[in-house]
């Protein structure tokens, strides 16, 4: 049976666990939904750069209500800080920082993800079709490529053998977080890391429709 | 581009010559570095059967994504669309083609069309849906795809201060598309809060370099109130 | 017989001749050599902006002896000015301006033109090879092509039939000055349209190797 | 880049791990934008079989070009080397190996190198000899040259003020090649004229980016009298 637990609760247990991947000076670029919320849960003492596709390295915390401009907006179209040290620059810049490796890590969010590392967030066909926008660059460009999401949706896996939906990007993921579980997309397939206290490997086998193997220890969440 | 000093125009002047079924860029990233004024302007003009070349469709109320929502166009090339509810319905309906671009190819794409190159390779796509219709070229065992370059007749862009010879300044994440589109383009128009005095802008420190820049129009306030 | 003209005087004729070619607002970009002398003979009136391909629009005069920096220098490495409204930028634009077609006029020095349009200015085989530099972007890039070069080098004409050195560029060249004569290249070939007081067209015939026709009223070179 | 701050240097200690064979992409045009004091310290540690990106040799006796005078280099990727004598004479010689690329797609092909694209198509150099060897590609009736990336070990680059997170602002033509090649190379060293307090380059004049940077060195005044 899947551990019952708030989407708030289970929202917040998996930014704060992808907060806790960063090293000082880590350049990251955060994708909308959960992973917007992995900002708020950097550790102190850990100077993380935040990116958005839009032009801004250092984006700081959200202007206060009333304050604030749209020149400065965050990729989802909120308006943001700029924090000292910070710069702007054109979208060729941008996505030339992207494409080209200098970002650290990207955080997206996941319709579906597979064994093979597959990532599908962009499109369900026939039925809603926003566009790639920045997330095939970043799956392509990013060094590393964190993916951030419920475990189920309604019930169902979201971790499969092989991604039903149109691509973002091919062997591409190199995480997975979830509020019951991480794993790592190796050579060898994925491997379950950690799991939440909640959880046990066989739960996350019944609601898991990959092949995983189990590192042994298997760690266990903070949360 | 004929003149040293570039005119300073009213958003309908400056738009008066965009006929029915041209190709026009619009800069911006969601509500950030959008011309509003120049696009109000097209709106009171009614120019129809137009390609857009942007970033998204903005909002269904906000901007450009009125263009849309006016029934104006005919065609977008976008990267997103997914926040102006009509660009969507009207896309579902085929009412609108919407030509899917991946965010940094689409800047290439215009950097390219401005910058005299045939085409990039880029990595984006590969194995997807973007790759669909293009040459893919191995180069050194990993795989491309070849990327034509973007153009259109009109780009109206937005920037924070222009000076008489047509020299931009950007200010904050508001610049994104729009220094791509200012080469890219046979007409230029950009919107402004200030025009400067020549020399107010540290040379160092222009963005886009005046010769780019064919109008300069000097944005209504009520556009940025939020 | 060629008409004797002291190579001062030739060379400031040349340049004199084209800077007539100018409207008010055209970007230019001035090779080495005779093109750089070009800058200071615009007629009054006329503000045409200088482009030096290592990142400046806008250039001035030289800077004044023992004033200036290396850091503002033109393409042949002395030490100019900015002028209001001018820009600086990194060489991706220069050559991005360059390319693209935004600089109207190029003026470039020869080795060779022949009645294509055809330029040779990079090597001389086994003796020179000094590179391309911007060259071949200039000739591929900008508007019009301008040539300013002597007519004739050790009395041989430098306008031939058929390039001999390796080309810069093919059927680049718009305009051809040198101190006898002004050509254009058309589609159909060749086509005289000026020559010097001194100058006949059977002499210009003599010391030109391309075939060319000539354009009726055949225009005089203001010396 | 593994640090927030980036460290300040001695130029020695800067260049202390650059290895004999080494590909460096080098800043400047003429005797503009080069790092002399990173170059001094080059010539000092005695480094060779050094292949050198860079716009052009500069002179015998000035900036790279004394690497080239002192026999320390086995190939050099550039777009002129006619001012520099002994580069033309150890080319001729057979001494030198020189690939030369037209200056625009020399910058084109840096900027590939770093910022991830697989080529460029460029019409410059068709029908020439910088299409030998390359794959050409038409498009539209129009040919065009399959240009590949470039990238380097080590970048060398000069810009006039740095902060400490390596954001890096340049002054006059002297910025050139230089921001280009901070993108592309594994280990990027500033030599700048000055360090200025995090957050006194405006956010909006940043030319490159801190991210980019590795190590910062401020330049010796006795190579800049000229």
């Amino acid at each position: 049976m899947l551990p019952e637990i708030p989407k708030e609760v289970a929202e917040i247990r998996i930014a704060r666990r992808i907060a806790k991947e960063f090293k000082d000076g880590d350049v990251v670029n955060l994708g909308i939904g959960i992973p917007s919320l992995v900002a708020d849960y950097i550790p102190k003492g850990i100077r993380v750069i935040f990116q958005t596709e839009n032009g801004m390295l250092g984006m700081g915390p959200r202007a206060k209500e009333g304050e604030g401009t749209i020149d400065i907006i965050g990729a989802g179209g909120v308006k943001v800080t700029v924090l000292p040290g910070g710069s702007f620059f054109s979208s060729d810049v941008s996505f030339g920082l992207i494409r080209g490796g200098h970002i650290d890590v990207t955080v997206l969010g996941a319709l579906e993800v597979d064994e093979e590392g597959n990532l599908a967030n962009w499109m369900i066909p026939g039925k809603l079709i926003p566009g790639m926008g920045g997330a095939m660059d970043l799956v392509t460009g990013a060094k590393k490529v964190f993916v951030a999401m419920l475990h189920t949706i309604k019930g169902k896996p979201k971790i499969v053998k092989k991604c039903s939906l149109p691509l973002t990007g091919r062997r591409v993921v190199n995480k997975i977080f979830t509020e019951l579980a991480v794993f790592e997309i190796t050579k060898s397939g994925l491997l379950l890391t950690e799991i939440a206290p909640e959880a046990s490997v066989e739960v996350i086998k019944e609601y898991t429709e990959a092949e995983f193997k189990v590192r042994e220890p298997l760690g266990i969440m903070e949360v | 581009m004929g003149s040293y000093f570039k005119p300073i125009m009213s958003p309908d002047e400056a738009v008066r010559d965009i006929p029915d079924g041209a190709t026009i860029m619009i800069g911006g990233f969601n509500v950030g570095g959008v011309p509003y004024s120049l696009i109000e302007a097209l709106i009171r003009k009614g120019v129809k059967d137009l390609t857009l070349i942007c970033n998204d469709t903005a909002y269904e109320d906000v901007g450009h994504g009125k263009l849309i929502a006016n029934g104006q166009v005919r065609k977008v090339i976008a990267s997103h669309i997914g926040l102006n509810r009509i660009t969507q319905k009207l896309y579902n309906e085929g009412k609108l083609e919407v030509e899917f671009v991946p965010q940094g190819t689409l800047a290439e794409r215009i950097r390219a069309g401005g910058f005299g190159l045939g085409g990039i390779l880029t990595p984006t796509g590969v194995g997807t849906l973007a790759e669909e219709g293009k040459q893919v070229i191995e180069i050194n065992g990993r795989k491309y795809l070849l990327e034509l370059p973007l153009r259109a007749d009109f780009a109206l862009i937005r920037a924070r201060k222009a000076d008489r010879v047509g020299n931009l300044w950007y200010w904050g994440n508001a610049r994104n598309f729009n220094p791509l589109m200012a080469a890219a383009a046979d007409i230029v128009i950009a919107e402004v809060d200030v025009v400067v005095g020549i020399g107010e802008i540290n040379p160092n420190d222009v963005h886009t370099p005046g010769i780019l820049v064919d109008r300069i129009v000097v944005a209504g306030g009520e556009y940025y109130a939020t």
